[in-house]
Formats: C-alpha cells, structure tokens, sequence
C-alpha cells in the first residue's frame, strides 16, 4: 500500500465509522450510544484544535480546556439568562475564545518550550478560579441548562441523533480546514517556525504574528467544542476547564499521534473508550490504564497514527 | 557615493569581554568584502549583529544610508539582508524545496493566507525550482532537508538565503566543514554571485577569500585593523604579525 | 495583633515554601540535567508519605518509619529510573509528558489497592508535638518549626552538595550543558541514576515529613506537582538556587496573599464585595505571580540555559 | 454484584420487542458513586451501605431478584452525565441511586428525571432541589444541607456563645453551610474564613483563630481537608470547642485518630443511635469491613429499604410511575434512624442531633448522640416547591 494511501486510510475510516454510529446506536441503547459518540466527537474537536497547536506551532498549551470553558459558559450564562439562541451563543462563544486567545497569546508567546506550558497553564487556572467564584452562575457547583440551544427558535437539538449530527458535522468541516490550513502558506509557516525559529526569521518572518493567529484559531475551535459540550451536558461547571481536563486533551493529542490532524481523533477514541471499557470492567480500572499509557509510548511512536502509517513526510 | 553598508563605532560585548571594540567598516554597494582574523575575534558577533540576531551595545549600522540598528532580524531581512549561518540551518523535515519556496513566500505576496495548497503555487515553485537547479540541487528536490549530505546543505543555505532576493548577503564561513570538493563548489557559486549583489563573507579559507573577495578587512579583537586589495592585506606586515604569521607559524 | 499576626503567617509561608522546595530541588535538577520532564515526581512525594505512614505503623515510632522511608523511597525512585524512566530521556517531551502520567495514574491507584482510599494518620512523635511560644504572647507548634529547621539544612546541605563537589559541579554543568558533559567522557547514565534517586529522595522526604500533619491519600502529589513545576518554571529550571528563592515566594505570596489581600481590597471596597473579590483572587495569586515573572523574564527568574 | 453487566444490543432490542413485561421481570438498580481520586472513601461508604441491605434483603427488592450496576462519577460531572445516560439506556434502570456530591447530583438530575426514572440521594442534598427546582421523580434519603449545618448554630446560640469562628472551603456547598450556620445564630460572627478547595494546611486560618479568641469555631471540611484541619487544630495547641458538619465523620475518624476526640458535628443519625435494626446495621458493617459506618453507608442502607417497600407495594410493576412514586412516598419501611417519612419535596421529616466524637469499647471512634436539636424537622424550602402534598 503506498505511503499516501495509508495516510488517507485512518482518517477515512474514522470518520466513515463516527458516521455509521447514529446507525448501529439504533440497535442498542441509542441515547446512550450517542451521548458518548457526541462526547468523543466533541472532546476529538478540542483535542484537534490543540493538535493544530502542538503538532504544527510546536506549542503545548496547557490550559487549551480554558477554551472549552469559554464555549460552555457562553452557553450556560446566556441560557441562565434566558438567551436560548444557538447562533447568539455561538458568537458569544468564538467571541469571548478570540479575545481569551488575542489577551493571553500576546503574554504567552512571549515564553518558549516548558515556559509556555507554564504560562498557559496559569492562565487556564486564572480562568477556572474565575468560575468557580461566579456565584451567580453556580459557582463550584456549575448550573444545569434548562434546555439545549434553539436553531432559530425551533429545538431541533432536542434529538440526540441532531446534536451528533451537528457535533460531527463540526468536527468534519474543521478538520477539512485545520487540513487546508496546514498545507497553506500560513500553515507552512507556522510549521517552519516550530522546526527553526531562527531560520524563519532570517528569511523575514516574524513568528509571533503567526503563532498567534494560529493560537486564537485553535482557541476558536475549541470554543466551539465548548458550545457543544454544554449543549450535549446539558450542564456547565468550572470542572470543564480543569487543568487535568487539559491534560487528558494533550494525551488525546499524543496518544493518537502529533502533527496529524486525524490522530487528535484517534486519541480521543482511544482514550475514552478504554475508559469505558476498563471503567466497566473493574473498578480498579486506572491500574490497567495507566501502565497502558506507558507501553503506547515505549512502544507505539508516533501514537496510533504512528502505528497505522502515513506519518506526514 | 553611500555605502551598501556602513558600520559606525559599532561595539558590543559580553561582559568584560569585548566582542566588537568599535568596528568601522564601509562596503560598497556590488563589492564582495570578505572579513577575516584569527578565532575569538568577534567575526561571527559581527554577523549577528548585522543580521540583527545579537544586539550591539553602541554604534550605527546603515543599510542604504538608513539605520537599522533598531530593527529586529525579520525586519532587515524586509529591507534587503539575507545571512547564512555558521552551523547549518536548515529545517530538516520539510522537502528541499519547501526549503526554498518558504523563502520566496517571504518576500512574494502576504503569508496570512489560509486556504490554498502552498505546495501547487506556481508563483512559489517555480522561483525555487529556478534556484535549485543553479545550486545543483533539482534532483533533491522531493528529499527531506534533513537527510542531505553536508555539502548539500551548505548549497542549499546559500539557495534559501538568496530566495529572498537580498541587496546585501551575509555570509558566515560558509565554507567550515566541507570536503575539498564540496568547498570547491560553493566556491563557484559565489564566483557566479559576485557583482550581482553585496556580499559579506567572513571565512577561515584563506585561499577561497583571496580569490573571491574584492576587498578584505582584518578583524583582531573587536577591531578593524586593516582594509585593502587581497594583494595589499598579504603584504601588509601588521596583518602579517597580527595574524596570517600566526597561520603560517 | 496584625503585626505578631503578620510574622506567624510569613512563618507558615516559609515552613510551606521549604516543603515545595524539597519537592522542587529534585524536579528542577532532572529536568535540567536531563531535560526530562517528570510529571510522576509528586507521586515520590506521596509514595514518601505512604512509605513513612506504614513504616511508622509498623514501628511505633515516627523517627525510625522516617529513617526507613527514606531509604525505601530511594530504592523505588532508582528502580522507576532503572525501569521506566531511562526509556525515556532520548524521547520527546510528550512522550516522556504521557509516560510518566501513566506512572501516576498507575500509583494513585497502586497506593489505593494496597492501603484503601481513607486518608492515612501517622502520629505526631511525642517530643516535637505541642506548640512552644514565640512572641507576643502567641504559640506556634514545634513540629511546624522542625520542618523548616529540616528544609533550611536540606537547602544548605544542597547548596554545599552543588557547589563545592565534584559531583555538584557535573550537575552545574549538566544543567547549562548535558553534551558537553558526556563529551568530558563522564558516565552520564551514571550521573543521571544518581541525580534522579536524589530528587526522589527529597520528594519522598518531603511526604514523610508532611505526613504527620497533612493527610495521607492517593492523589496528594497531584496539586502538589503542580505547584512545585511552577516553582521551578518561576526560578529557571535547573536552578537549585532559582528553586529556593521561587519556592519561598511562591509559599508566601499563596499564604500571605490569602491573609492580605481580602485586608488591602477591604480599603477599597465594601466589606462584603472585599471578601468576595478577595476569595476570587487568592488562589490565583499564584499563577498570576508565575504569568507577571515569565513576561518580565521569559526563562525565570536564574535561567541556566542559554 | 454486576458492575460488569452489560446489555447493549440484542437485550435491548428484546426489552422493545417483548414490551414492559419482560423488563418487569427484575429491580434494576444504578448506583453513581464517587468511587476514584481522594474522596473515593465516602462513595464506598455509600456502596457498601446498599449492598449490605440488599444482602438483608436476600438479594431482592421488592421480592423480585435486584439488578445493581454501579458506574464510578469521578466527581467529574459531565463524566457523570454520560455514566447516567448509560445507566438509563444501556441498562435500563428503575432507579437511579447517588451521588455524594451536590456538583454531581446537579447535573445528573436533570437527564434522570426527564426520562422518568427515580433519583434516590443518599447524600448530596442541595437547597435548590428541596424549592423551586423540585421533581416529582427524585427523593433524598439523606436531608437538606442546610439542616446539618443549622444544627450547630442552633447549638452556639443555646449554649449562648458570643463570638464564632466560621471556617469553610471557598465553594458553593461551603458558602451554604456558613448561611445555614448563621439562620438560628444570632452572636457575632468574629470571621467568615474561606479557604481553597482541597486546601491542604490550615495554619493560616489557625493562627488567625488564636489571636482572635473566638468562644467557638465552626467549620465544614469534608474529607482530607477535615483530617487536615483537625490534626492541625489539636497540634496548634487550641482547646475551643469545635462545632462542624461532614468534618469528623467516621469515613475520615480513622485517620484524625484521637486529635477528634470531643469535637462536636451536627447529624441526622450516629453509630450509637439506639434502636435494634440500627445496632444490627453497625454490627454488621463493623465485622464485614472493619470499620465504624458513617451516615454514607447509612443513608444508602435506608436508600435500598426505600426502594424495597416501593418494589413491594407496586408488586413489581415499575412500569406504573404513578403508583411508583405513591408507594415511595409512603416511605413503609423501617428507617435505621427510627421514625422517617417524605416532605412534599421529597426531603426526609426527621430529627436531628448534636452528635460528639468519642471511643467506641472496640478503641475505634464513632460520633455519639449527644442531644436531640431537632424533632420531626423538614426543611423550609418546601414552600418554594410546586408539588402537592
């Protein structure tokens, strides 16, 4: 099989099977079947997002789920408010990302390598204590949504088949354009940045700009993820931006395989349905999952994308 | 006339040691000047301080007539200045070209483009495709940066750097670590630059300085000691005591 | 009152500054001797406390479970290093961030098996239990007081260890530049093992030596890790000293930050939105200290990299 | 046990096929506990509770054979949100009991109840559910946070204390227990002291204690902050008298040891409390884990007999929801702490003590019934709750 083909195999068959799920959930318990497959798919868009920042702009961020945070609380705040538009919501929601993402990226990029893991971090920590003292909006506790947004003042997200849809459809479209973005002449720089900061700025590229374009637009996305995961919750709580929820996105991220778009996907497939699956097995489940985590690295480079081919040139 | 570059009382060091003891030098626009002097010098500081990568204490660097002392390196390069680095860099997991295309979207057109495919742009390749094959490197071109051969690398530096059609090429030892032959390539290509642009070589090969450069200037300590012909600094003793007796000792 | 108040409070700072240090001192050596980041080293710092938990029990006797534990707890530092974590150091930094996730999720769970989910007590040792006066009339506890005579002398001992020994001076070297080390020709796996066994140590000391006022439970090392990575990124990592003075900032801007800051904005505001806005803002004091240090200077405050 | 029960697919498909009937055939039960991380101690409590009365039980509810899957939340809630939508698709439950967490049960109690299945707490008892938010589908076998908290400014009012001392985490259920405090405490508050979550060393707020003097101090730490604070506090040298809620507790005894000794905790039950289906209860629970029970394992103990009558009046027809919720109401069972019975919004009527740590004749600790506070007590959010008596 050449090389091109088994790049396009796994992100092919992925989403030919996140597809199919609405199908089969028909056979099962279809609520259920589709409020996990809504979650993977939403947590695979976050973890996407900053895949298009670690794998590409060579910047772990380690407060990504802030974002996420951002895209929820847009919806709960507006919604407590009584404010059901999903197209308010949304806008809100990439609205209050993109500034998060422009305040804190200015300061941010400023840092390299562990510095800029740091950095985002306390940011993303800044955020979360933030929530957690909005007492108007639940505080620790979080708030439950009345009802998931309206499309123009129908509910048509009221159907868990919709909001997977929608969800998925969302995924789609951004990974086609985190695809496009990559292979452009932005993109290009940003990779080029990641692999020799010096060498871009000696033929005149000023990095930073670049960075934080791509570090607003990955916060976008994953504000978008956000919106959806309060929708598919039906609940917001500071829990959502958690810096061990920006952990489990960065090992989505490497367990599925850096740099590859398709292996954020991967890895949140992988990472919450072994969840499931060991977590249903026995209760002591983490004992297994950890050494797990272990042997992907020793022995799995390049994580699962690694592992199936096609690791870009 | 004005100067392609002038450097005024330029001074720079690290501590107590000085790196550049007011240097003072003049290149006129189309001449390939080469800087030599033995190891600790301050040669390579000279580049980087040029090419805008360190700092300098004190002093005026004039690109045109215009200081640039303030300019980040992204900045000088806009107005015309490519460098090369003494320890290659390249960026090793993209193609050779891309190596060179990436220094073309440098200069053609904005880079905040987020749609079309870089590598179909004509107006990209076909640029690179031209440089590449001057530096003998057509054949490579679908290879990654990072598994060409030394000499190669070197090659393509040079490509990268002029990709960015500079008036002024910084070029630092160019030559270090490459083979007899290899050194004797890049020799030719700079042969083939002369004229065509303004050229600061600093190089430990004093046979390829000789033949290439119009001017030579000697750098002891921080300090210009001497400018003149290639003819002139071999026969000017103070060179000969400061330094080529050292060599030839 | 404030002003007698105001010394107790920095003195807790100090006492909980020396014990991120502890944890630190060894996080910030391994990852700048071997640019290998280590998530799991919080849990050498649990596996300490556990470790002088059940050797307490077992003795009876607080100062024998920590003369025990600390050897055990270097003994399982170097057998996670011999076993695990020397796959490690050629690797990338995600990888070496996911593996070592692993290895806590692994522990937390591991510890839970073995020993339950209930918080653990370990017994204060009867002569350093109570509390002694100090002044203006008011007490502070004696236990609290010999750990930061342990921290001082641990941070002393280090100091001395790193400047004025051979092996200090490899780790120096090590920390600005690993090749250059292993070019000398000096056993580098060697020197690796060692550094890293030395930091587990001091994590797992500072686990033991918390254990009898804090509660033993998996899952502590967790935040703590998180604090003692700010610590390190605030100082520049790879530096002891750097590490020293972050965690003593850090121990006293989070302890005298929460005393102060509802005081000071209560000037300002209204009592009721002073204490609102100061609960807000006291657990973030931290990490808005660590953002307003790394744009003042992107490597910390001693960076010894270049 | 069945944790591992799995009926995707082919039952589920058979459960629409054969219609209500042959899903009547059992008593499923969903348990969501927090059963992973720090806190994990209070969720196995709570575990063990239920399946000691279903054991009693012989393994039956309602004389039907009982189907209990239990899912760990984490303390995650979405985490929970998605295992609570496992539990009402995949398996299919009759009820839903849990969880510990007032955070958790705020977002699992709107996809249980909207699918028309019982919500049974065993803990988490938020104000909010108790009023406006009320459901007809969900129950508490535990009390109104308030309540417990209320207990002890009840008692610093009575024994006339002047200056109080207040002392909470820095979250919404730490905000209540200070505003249910202060409902019957009418001295000075000296200070309101709120600390980070998970906050690990209290010598801050201890040295702050001592200077003030107050005459008491009132705190709710749960969990490992509670064995931190009351370690600390006895190493600290201060001898007030401590009132606390969920603070000392037999799930964090063990490892406060005797630095609890004498502390008092308001509760709606204790160890000791004298009636002989209680006395068992303990016995029992002390040889099968070795350890004292706290109102965790009680409470879910009680959650089981719940359900058990509710099973038995229906005759194990879940299907009617109607006469379901009826039979729940009723509440016909023998509660461990005596008499029991429904408000109006589903919050138990019950009594209440001011209980203080001591040493059981085994040298374990427990909490001990010390004075009644409250009698037949339902909270006073009722009013704001819609549902018909």
């Amino acid at each position: 099989m050449s090389a091109r083909l088994r790049g396009t195999l796994l992100p092919v068959s992925l989403f030919l099977a996140l597809a199919l799920v609405p199908v089969f959930a028909k056979l099962g318990p279809e609520s259920f079947i589709l409020a996990i497959a809504t979650r993977l798919v939403i947590l695979a868009l976050a973890a996407m997002s900053l895949d298009l920042l670690i794998g590409y702009g060579g910047l772990v961020s380690f407060g990504h789920a802030a974002f996420l945070g951002i895209g929820a609380y847009a919806v709960g705040i507006l919604s407590s408010h009584g404010i059901d538009d999903a197209l308010l919501q949304l806008a809100a929601a990439l609205a209050g990302a993109a500034l998060f993402g422009l305040l804190t990226g200015l300061i941010a990029l400023r840092t390299e390598g562990v510095y800029f893991i740091m950095i985002t971090l306390a940011f993303g920590q800044m955020l979360f204590f933030l929530a957690t003292s909005l007492a108007a909006y639940g505080g620790d506790d979080g708030m439950t949504l009345s009802s998931r947004s309206q499309i123009l003042g129908h509910d048509l997200l009221r159907s868990d088949a919709a909001l997977y849809g929608l969800s998925l459809g969302a995924l789609l479209l951004c990974y086609l354009l985190c695809r496009r973005l990559t292979a452009s002449r932005f993109g290009r720089v940003l990779s080029g940045t990641r692999e020799n900061r010096t060498r871009m700025e000696a033929i005149g590229f000023q990095p930073f700009r670049f960075q934080l374009v791509a570090y607003v637009m990955a916060g976008l996305i994953a504000g978008l993820a956000g919106f959806l995961f309060a929708n598919q919750t039906g609940f917001v709580s500071p829990a959502t931006m958690s810096w061990q929820r920006s952990g489990d996105l960065i090992f989505m991220v490497v367990l599925g395989g850096v740099g590859t778009l398709h292996g954020a996907v991967a890895g949140a497939a992988a990472f919450l349905l072994l969840e499931e699956v060991l977590s249903h097995w026995t209760e002591h489940w983490r004992i297994l999952f950890g050494p797990l985590l272990v042997l992907a690295v020793l022995f799995a480079r390049g994580g699962i994308a690694g592992l199936v081919g096609g690791r870009r040139g | 006339m004005s100067a392609a570059l002038r450097l005024q009382g330029l001074c720079k060091s690290y501590g107590a040691l000085k790196v550049s003891d007011g240097v003072d030098l003049a290149i006129e626009p189309g001449e390939f000047r080469a800087v030599i002097g033995p190891n600790g010098a301050g040669k390579t500081t000279l580049v980087h301080q040029v090419s805008g990568l360190a700092r300098h204490d004190s002093g005026r660097i004039l690109l045109d007539g215009r200081d640039i002392g303030a300019l980040a390196m992204p900045d000088r390069v806009r107005l015309g200045l490519a460098r090369s680095f003494q320890v290659t860099s390249i960026l090793p997991g993209f193609t050779v070209r891309d190596n060179v295309a990436l220094a073309v979207q440098a200069r053609s057109g904005s880079s905040f483009r987020f749609w079309r495919d870089a590598a179909r742009e004509p107006e990209l390749n076909e640029p690179a495709a031209e440089l590449l094959a001057r530096f003998g490197l057509a054949h490579r071109a679908e290879l990654p940066a990072g598994l060409l051969s030394y000499g190669e690398k070197r090659q393509l530096e040079l490509a990268v750097a002029l990709a960015t059609r500079p008036r002024l090429l910084l070029l630092d030892e160019p030559l270090a670590g490459t083979s007899h032959a290899e050194s004797r390539e890049v020799v030719e290509r700079l042969q083939a630059l002369r004229g065509s642009l303004t050229i600061l070589l600093v190089e430990h090969d004093m046979e390829a300085v000789f033949a290439l450069a119009d001017r030579v200037s000697v750098l002891v300590y921080g300090r210009v000691i001497a400018t003149g012909t290639p003819d002139q600094i071999r026969a000017d003793p103070e060179v000969r005591a400061a330094y080529l007796g050292e060599e030839a000792a | 009152m404030s002003l007698t108040l105001l010394a107790l409070q920095a003195l807790n700072g100090l006492q909980f500054g020396l014990i991120l240090f502890l944890i630190a001192a060894g996080l910030t050596l391994i990852f700048g001797v071997m640019d290998f980041i280590n998530l799991a080293h919080g849990v050498q710092y649990m596996v300490g406390a556990y470790l002088a938990a059940w050797f307490t029990a077992a003795t009876g006797s607080f100062g024998l479970g920590l003369l025990l534990a600390m050897p055990t707890a270097l003994a399982f530092g170097l057998l996670l290093e011999v076993l695990i974590f020397r796959h490690l150091y050629e690797r990338s930094h995600l990888d070496q961030v996911l593996a070592t996730f692993g290895i806590i999720i692994f522990l937390n769970e591991g510890v839970r098996l073995l020993w339950g989910s209930a918080p653990l007590s370990v017994p204060l040792p009867e002569s350093l239990s109570g509390s002694i006066p100090l002044f203006g009339g008011i007490s502070y506890p004696v236990y609290r007081l010999a750990i930061i005579a342990a921290g001082l002398g641990v941070a002393a001992l280090l100091y001395g260890l790193v400047n004025h020994t051979r092996i200090g001076m490899l780790v120096r070297a090590g920390a600005s530049n690993a090749a250059m080390v292993s070019a000398l020709g000096i056993n580098i796996r060697l020197l690796f093992t060692v550094v890293f066994g030395f930091g587990a140590m001091l994590a797992g000391f500072a686990g033991a030596m918390v254990a009898p006022i804090l509660s033993v439970e998996p899952g502590m090392g967790d935040n703590v890790l998180i604090l003692a990575f700010v610590v390190i990124v605030i100082g520049g990592i790879g530096s002891i000293r750097g590490a020293f003075l972050a965690a003593l900032l850090v121990g006293l801007v989070d302890t005298l930050g929460r005393f102060i800051a509802p005081t000071l904005l209560r000037a300002l505001l209204d009592p009721a939105a002073a204490s609102q806005t100061g609960r807000a803002l006291a657990p973030m004091l931290i990490y808005i200290l660590m953002a307003a240090i790394l744009f003042a200077r992107p490597s910390g405050l001693f960076p010894v990299r270049r | 046990m069945t944790t591992g029960k799995r009926t995707l697919g082919l039952a589920g498909a058979l459960a629409l096929v054969a219609g209500a009937a042959v899903a009547q055939e059992k008593v499923k039960v969903g348990i969501i506990l927090t059963l992973s991380g720090p806190s994990a101690v209070l969720g196995q409590q709570a575990r063990n509770g239920f399946e000691m009365a279903v054991k009693d039980l012989g393994g039956k509810l309602g004389g039907r054979e009982a189907e209990i899957v239990i899912v760990d939340d984490e303390l995650k809630p979405d985490v929970a949100v998605t295992k609570v939508k496992g539990l009402l698709e995949r398996d299919k439950v009759d009820f839903v009991v849990g969880p510990i967490f007032s955070n958790v049960l705020g977002a699992i109690v709107k996809p249980v109840t909207d699918s028309g299945t019982f919500l049974i707490s065993p803990n988490a008892g938020s104000s909010a559910l108790a009023g406006k938010n009320c459901s007809p589908f969900y129950f508490s076998t535990s009390y109104q946070n308030d309540q417990v908290h209320q207990i002890s400014g009840k008692v610093a009012q009575d024994r006339g204390y002047k200056r109080v001392y207040l002392l909470a985490p820095n979250y919404q259920a730490g905000k209540d227990a200070m505003a249910g405090f202060k409902r019957d405490y009418k001295g000075e508050v000296v200070e309101e002291s709120y600390v980070p979550l998970n906050n690990l060393d209290f010598q801050s707020e201890l040295a702050k204690i001592a200077s003030l003097k107050p005459d008491a101090l009132f705190t709710f730490m749960p969990g490992g902050m509670g064995v931190n604070l009351v370690k600390q506090f006895k190493q600290a040298g201060l001898t007030i008298p401590v009132l606390s809620s969920f603070t000392v507790d037999e799930a964090t005894l063990p490892a406060q040891g005797e630095a609890a000794l004498g502390m008092w905790n308001g509760s709606n039950w204790a160890p000791n409390l004298d009636n002989p289906q209680n006395r068992k209860f303990v016995d029992a629970y002390l040889a099968a884990h070795n350890a004292v029970p706290a109102t965790y394992a009680f409470q879910a103990y009680d959650a089981a007999m719940l359900i058990d009558s509710a099973a038995k009046a229906v005759g194990g027809n879940m299907a009617n929801k109607d006469a379901v919720r009826a039979a729940l109401r009723k509440a016909e069972f023998t509660s461990l702490r005596g008499a029991f019975k429904f408000s109006a919004n589903g919050y138990p009527v019950q009594d209440f003590y001011l209980t203080q740590v001591g040493k059981r004749a085994d040298g374990k600790l427990e909490t001990q019934i010390k004075e009644k506070i409250f009698s037949n007590y339902a909270d006073p959010y009722v009013k704001d709750c819609g549902l018909a008596k």
